[in-house]
Formats: C-alpha cells, structure tokens, sequence
C-alpha cells in the first residue's frame, strides 16, 4: 500500500478502477466516451456486465485484434469495438428507449461542473467561437438510473469543478448520483454533497479548499487506497 | 503484497477487497449472506414457475402479450392463480378466451380491472359474465394507442398526441390539441408493474426471439413493466441467438421460464 | 351479362370485386374483418398487391391448406393465414407505425354508418348491454391514406346507413374516401356524397330514396355491373 | 360471352375489361401510356444512382442516415451534387467527415441548414468552415430526441413530451410541462421529404437488412421520409431474407440502389 498512499491524488486509470467496484454483477452500463471508457478495463472478467452503446449495442466487447476491426462495429466514439456472446444490435430508436426508459442501471460521464444539487455540465463551455454539439448526453442524463461523473476535482489551472450552482451551460437537473475525481468519491444528495471517500493522504480541509459547494463528510467516510493499476 | 481493505461502498454491501490474492476482483457478500463469487454470470433462468410469479403484488398492473392465443403467456397466467395476488389490473389485447390462461385467471376472481382493445371476441365469455356481473371494471383503448402508450412507458416518454380517438366517445374526455390542422389527443404513458410475454427462445441474459406474428405485444409489453417475466419454449446458449435478430433485448427482462422445461 | 343485369344489387363477393379493381398494383392494403377479407380473393395474382395484418404481418398470403395451419401465424381476426415470400414479420409497435403513419396505402373497412363528410361509425352500436370493443379501428381510420368502406347500402331493416350526421358513436372524423355499396360506388367529397357508380338497374332516384343525405351525380357517372363472381 | 366494359373508374386511369377473356384481371392503361401489364411486379430496385435521386427538390428536409462512417449513404450524397437540387436541410447524427459523402455534399454548397446531435466530430472540418463563414445554419437536438421525433414523424404522431433537455439551454424556448413530477418539454415530429440510407442487403420489394451497428438511424429515417432511397451492397431475391429479420419492411421503402451493382 505505501506506494499507493505517497501519491496525491489518483491516476485517471485509478479512479476509473474504482468505479468499476461500484458497479454491480449483471448491471447494463453506458460508458461516456473518453475517460470513462477506462472503467471498462477494471471490470474484472468473473463479473458479467453488459455494457450498452447508444449508437445500437448491447454487449459490447473490447477493442478489436489489430486487422479485425469492423467499420460497422464501432463504440459511440467511433471507435472498433466487438460484441461478446449474448450481445445485440438494434436501431438508434431502441438504443434511446433504453437511455431514456430508465433501462440502463449505471451511465459514466465526464463533466466540467457538477453542483451540489446533482446539475450536470458536461456538453458546452462558454466559448461561442465553435458551434455546439450535445449527441447523447442530455439523453443519458436524464435516463440512466443512476448517473456517475468521472472527473479531476480540479480544472487545469485549479478552479474547483464541484460546485454551489454551475456555470457552465446544464446538461441535466438533478440528474447526478455520486461523482468520482482524483481526490475522493462524493455522493449528491437531496441539495449537498456528502464525502464518502477521501483519496489516501488528503485531508478532508484541503478537498474542501478545492471544492465550490460546502461538504458533508459521511459518518462512515472511508479513505479510498486504491491499486497501483 | 498488500493487506485487505475493509470497507463499506454501499448501505448494504459488504465489499472485502484483497488486491494481491484476488488481482484486483472483489468478493462481494451481499446482505442476505449469498456469495457473489457462487453466481458469476447473469442467470435470469427461472426452473419454477411458481418462483417465476411468486412475489406479484395484488394490485398489480399486470401487461399480458398475445393476440388471442398467439403470444399469450398461458402457463404464466395460470401460475398467478395459486398465489395471494388479487385485485389485479390486466392490461392486453383481448379479454381471454375459453377457460384458460386469462380467462381462468379471470374465473379465479384475480382481476378486478381490464385495459384492452378488444374484450368481444366470440370465445371471451368468462370476462363477458364478469362485466356483466359488476365484477370487473373496463378501459377500451384502440389497440394503436394501447401499444403506443406501452411504448411511451418504456421509452421514457412522458406523453403524446395522436389523432387516434380524436372526436369519438374514446377521446372526449382527453386534453384536444389541433396540430398541422389534424385534432389530436393526449395520451399518457401506461407502465406495467409486471409483464408476462410469452416467446419462442432466450438465452440466460434474457435476450428473447419470437415466432411469426406470435412476437405482437412481446417487445412493448418487455420494455414497458418493472419487471418482465418471459415463458419460452427453449432456453439456448449464451451466443447462439442471432445478435442481429434478438428483438428483444436482455436488458428489458428479467425472468425466463421454460414451459414444459 | 343479362344474368348480371337481372339481379338488383351485388353479391358482396361483388362488392369486394370491385373494391378489387380500385387497388393499384403494388398497394399497401389493410383488410378489415369480415367481409373486406373477401377482397383479396379478387386481386389478381398477376398485381402484386401488399397486404398488411395489424398483428404483425406484411405479406400476407392466402389461408393454408387443411393440416398446415400455425397457431402462430393468423391474421387480424385470428384465423390461419401464410406468409408470401418478401412477407415480414414486426411487433404490433411497428405495425401502428405503419397504420397511424400514413403508410398504408388503402384500407377497407366495414361500417355501420358513414356521413356526408366522411365520419365513420363501426366500432359501436347504441346497445349499452354488452362491453364495448374497438380493436384497431381508429387507428386504421386515421392512419390509412384511402379508407373504402365496403357495407350494404341499408340495414337489414331498410334504414339508411350513408347518412347526413351519424347517429353511431363515431370511430374517426372525416375519414372515409369512397363507399363500397351493393347499390353504389359513391365519393365522399368535401361535405358531399358523389355517386360515380350505379349498380346496373338501378335509378339514381332509388338510391337517393335509400339514402339519408342528399346525393349528388357525378357528370362521369357509370353503371357498375360486375362479373357473377 | 359478355363485351367489355368500358368505364373510368378514377379521372386518370382508362379501364378496359373483357371479362371473358381475361378471367377478371384489369388491362391498366394508365395515363403516362404505360400498360401495366408489362410490370407485373413490385420492383423498387434502380440500376443508376443518378436516376434514383434525379427528382430531389431544392429546399428539401433530406434525413440521412448513419453514426460516423457507419451507415453513411456516402454514394446517394455524393450522387446529389450532380443535381440541380440546392438549399437542402440535413438532418443526421454528424455534419460529415473529411471531404467525402456529406462533407462533399457541404462543399458543394447545396446544404443550407443541418440539424443534428453532434457536428463538432474531430473530421467534420467542412461544416465546421462553412458554420464559421456563416453559409450553413445548425439545429442541434439531442440525440435521443432527434431520433424519437422522426419516429414520431414516421408513426403519426402529433408530438411528445420529453424529460430530456428540460431545464438546459436546449430546452428553454419549448413548452414545458411537469408530469409525475418530472420536468419534460414538448417535440414536434421531423419529418423528412427525403432519407438516404445505407444498409447492406434489400429485396426488389425494398425489405432492408442492416449489418452490426451500421443499423443505427436507417430503420426511424426510413419510416420518417415521403421518399426513402436505400443504397445497399446486393439484392437478393424475393423471399431470400428471412422474414424474422428483416428490419425495414418494404412498406418504409421507395427505391433500392446497389452501389457498384
């Protein structure tokens, strides 16, 4: 473990395996793509989870031997992927019944803010230079039962990403479940955010330094140690 | 080599996590006390079909596929006479036919309300009797709208217009809205707490594969209950359904019996 | 044809012939319970004519021979039908997609009633003693591009049924394209019956006497005297 | 043996009947001259690509399909700079990548307006200038939403309300409506003049089977477009598709090209 804790701050490849311990046996999961594509890796092989693509695929597998892939068995970030046994394929439509029915049990995101009302921002910033683009992401916002985040505690130049009120134009309202950055696993409840976690040498006043929104610490908070994957 | 980490991840999860022995995989034990590690693959096979209907509330919403006797979940309806559930909502197609499936369900005095297109087919006497009787209380919805509206539940739609009853006794007392000058009405989503469908082949994640015009209200009625219950004639293995013709998919089913398996 | 001529009005195998007559080669046809099923017996197996079962079916082919019938392949009214090679099979979602949206091309219902301006009354009658049914008749009624109805001109009683108003629930506001009588083939147009068939032998005053509203000639009007099917 | 008969039956078509001599068929004569007795069968296929988009109008909502390369109708856009048809709306997932298929169709600068869930893919470099120069107008709709609309174009209905994009910037200008406690706006149908689809096998009754996730967004376009043009790799004959699997009934279709066929 020491190697571990003389690190400040998790790896994203870490923080990626550490969702993958929150996500249960026989779960349907949607992977935003970038980071939480990672989370794929640490879902360890005695688990089955069937991972959904909202471009058509459920059970999805991993990326192709090279000189496999297939143009038409692509992730939703284009990307070859394969489809393991028990998976299929249906239309756009479907996919879109299962994200906004409430189907999929456990939807990863990246994001730019979450406030501690559970909002998401994670499809435009507020630079007007480029036009916009959404794809799936207010769709999986609002349909997935239960909403992720994966992301550094912190904006590159250290402007805290968890906040009172976002300010980034919203994704969703309400929509986000526990957030999962370098620093520590935070759940949103009714209209606060409640540390369960604290990354292994952080102090729960210094994540508080990086943080927006006032935290609650759980009774039962834990440090979070994860391996050197 | 490191210790194990002890700690609680979830309210009523227990998670021992041994990185070193176990390369990074958890032991979850939940809290009835079962191993995960005992079931590491998804099982959605039940052998019983008792078990496969057991814990239907009474007062469920209970969707029934079928159009008349192609699709309809005979076994499965029967079973749910043997059990406490009563007061039950029936939502199908038709209304039962003859003395058996939904009609003796019917019969067994279990259903106190039916939502269908259809309950004057020749046969349907047992539900007909019932009506008559005071026993049961109807919803006729056109069969387009009662689909569409099982589709909305299931695609997390909150609600539509369509012109379907538009200026009939059907849609007087709904929300009107013209659009494009065509009278609309507004319908809203109809969840069920259960389904029970009837197909031909699963496999144990529950994707499913019908026959013919026997597939009618199988995939909406999956997609639109809290929790669905298929009886199929054979359960394959995990890769021989064809990926391209699974219509509908393990993920809006949580339960297949074998009939007769 | 005098063998023709001396009968007054159609058989409705009739009827449904020269419903026949009125479907174009390669037509999408949703064929209503009853007698409108006689209408396939009439398109000729040199037009390649669609037909659609609301359970599901496109493609429908004739009933099987004794001994071949499959449970799981009927038709809207439950009885054994075949499938046509480039038949299909969909769910009944799929199958009010094509029936609400447009893409059936004729459907031929019966009815009770039909008024001036196209409305339709054949789901219910007036008799409150048992359950009421509807199946996919408003659907059909909204959804189809040509609703024909094939009915006899009176009831059985004499009482007209091509009315000024409906006095039947209706089952869709103006709906109706043409009426399929055993006396007439009459147009429904803005707010008016146009007789454009007679049945040969009989006056265009007989049929106005066995009609509630008033009817009005078409200037191309001509005497329908089909073959003794 | 009885004469023929000869009446107009619909103010276009010329009805001959010899009864007698032809067993009840019709000889059609339509008003282009053309007896219809010379093709007796349904046959959606078109040998040529330019024919089979010649008659695409100017300012026409053109869905087409595809996420990505997969299930692009590259060679039906492509084939559209060769018309006289400018001022087009496209509707589809992305804005095209590189300088082929849709990107081509942008620089050839027949497309006025995209509407789209996700133009800013790292390849889209055409549309992304064309935007910046202000010649092209965007309308982004979440992804989701932008299939479900067609959907609703394609299965008549008015509109629906939806959860997503209630509360974002995407959602302010629509109506809003709380049902079940849940904040939904309220969509209007898409509906496409034309779709371009890409899909891997057809019939000549146009019957269309889709290969892995190329299937994507060609099966809600074909149903939401008055003319629906597919380009496929082969068509085999009638009845060769297995009826269980075929994802896009021919009902959906108009014609079927097959690209180096």
């Amino acid at each position: 473990m020491t190697a571990v804790l003389e690190k400040i701050g998790l790896t994203r490849p870490q923080v990626a395996w550490r969702i993958a311990q929150e996500i249960d046996e026989g779960s349907y999961v949607n992977l935003g793509i970038g980071s939480p594509e990672m989370v794929a890796n640490y879902v360890s092989t005695n688990r089955e989870i069937v991972f959904h693509s909202e471009n058509g695929i459920l059970g999805m597998g991993e990326a192709p031997a090279p000189g496999q892939e297939d143009g038409n068995l692509i992730n939703a970030g284009k990307k070859p992927v394969t489809l393991l046994p028990g998976g299929s394929y249906f239309s756009h439509t479907d996919s879109f019944v299962m994200i906004r029915g409430g189907h999929i049990d456990v939807c990863v995101l990246g994001a730019y803010q979450v406030a501690k009302n559970g909002d998401l921002a994670n499809w435009a910033t507020l630079d007007t230079s480029k036009p916009p683009g959404v794809g799936g992401a207010m769709d999986l916002a609002v349909g997935a039962k239960r909403i992720f985040v994966m992301m550094d505690h912190c904006t590159k130049t250290g402007k805290p990403k968890l906040m009172n009120k976002c300010t980034y134009p919203l994704t969703g309202s309400r929509v986000v479940r526990t957030v999962f950055t370098d620093l520590a696993v935070i759940d949103v409840t009714e209209d606060s955010f409640v540390v369960r976690e604290i990354t292994a040498g952080i102090s729960f006043e210094e994540l508080q330094e990086k943080t927006d929104a006032v935290l609650t610490l759980s009774e039962n908070w834990q440090t979070l140690a994860p391996p050197d994957v | 080599m490191s210790p194990p980490i002890l700690f609680i991840n979830r309210i009523d999860w227990l998670v021992v996590v041994d990185f070193a022995a176990i390369g990074y995989d958890l032991y979850l034990i939940d809290h009835l006390g079962l191993a995960s590690y005992s079931t590491p693959m998804i099982d959605k096979s039940v052998n019983n079909i008792s078990a496969a209907v057991a814990d239907i509330q009474s007062g469920s919403v209970v969707l029934s596929s079928g159009f008349g006797d192609a699709g309809a979940p005979v076994d499965l309806l029967e079973a749910l006479i043997e059990t406490d559930a009563e007061n039950l909502t029936i939502v199908s197609n038709n209304a039962g036919e003859g003395n058996y499936g939904l009609a003796a369900l019917i019969a067994a005095g279990k259903v106190s309300r039916v939502i269908c297109s259809y309950p004057i087919s020749a046969g349907s006497v047992v539900f007909q009797d019932c009506y008559q009787a005071g026993e049961i209380t109807l919803e006729v919805v056109p069969q387009g709208t009662l689909s569409e509206r099982m589709r909305a539940a299931g695609a997390g739609i909150g609600g539509f217009f369509t012109p379907t009853s538009a200026g009939t006794e059907l849609g007087k007392s709904k929300e009107c809205r013209k659009i494009s000058g065509v009278e609309h009405v507004f319908e809203y989503p109809l969840k069920g707490d259960i389904a029970l469908i009837r197909a031909t082949r699963a496999d144990r994640w529950g994707n499913i594969v019908y026959d013919k015009s026997a597939r009618n209200f199988g995939p909406v009625m999956a997609m639109a209950a809290t929790l669905t219950i298929v009886q199929v004639d054979e359960i394959v293995d995990l890769g021989k359904l064809n990926p391209e013709l699974i219509i509908t998919p393990g993920i809006f089913v949580d339960r297949v019996f074998v009939h007769n398996g």
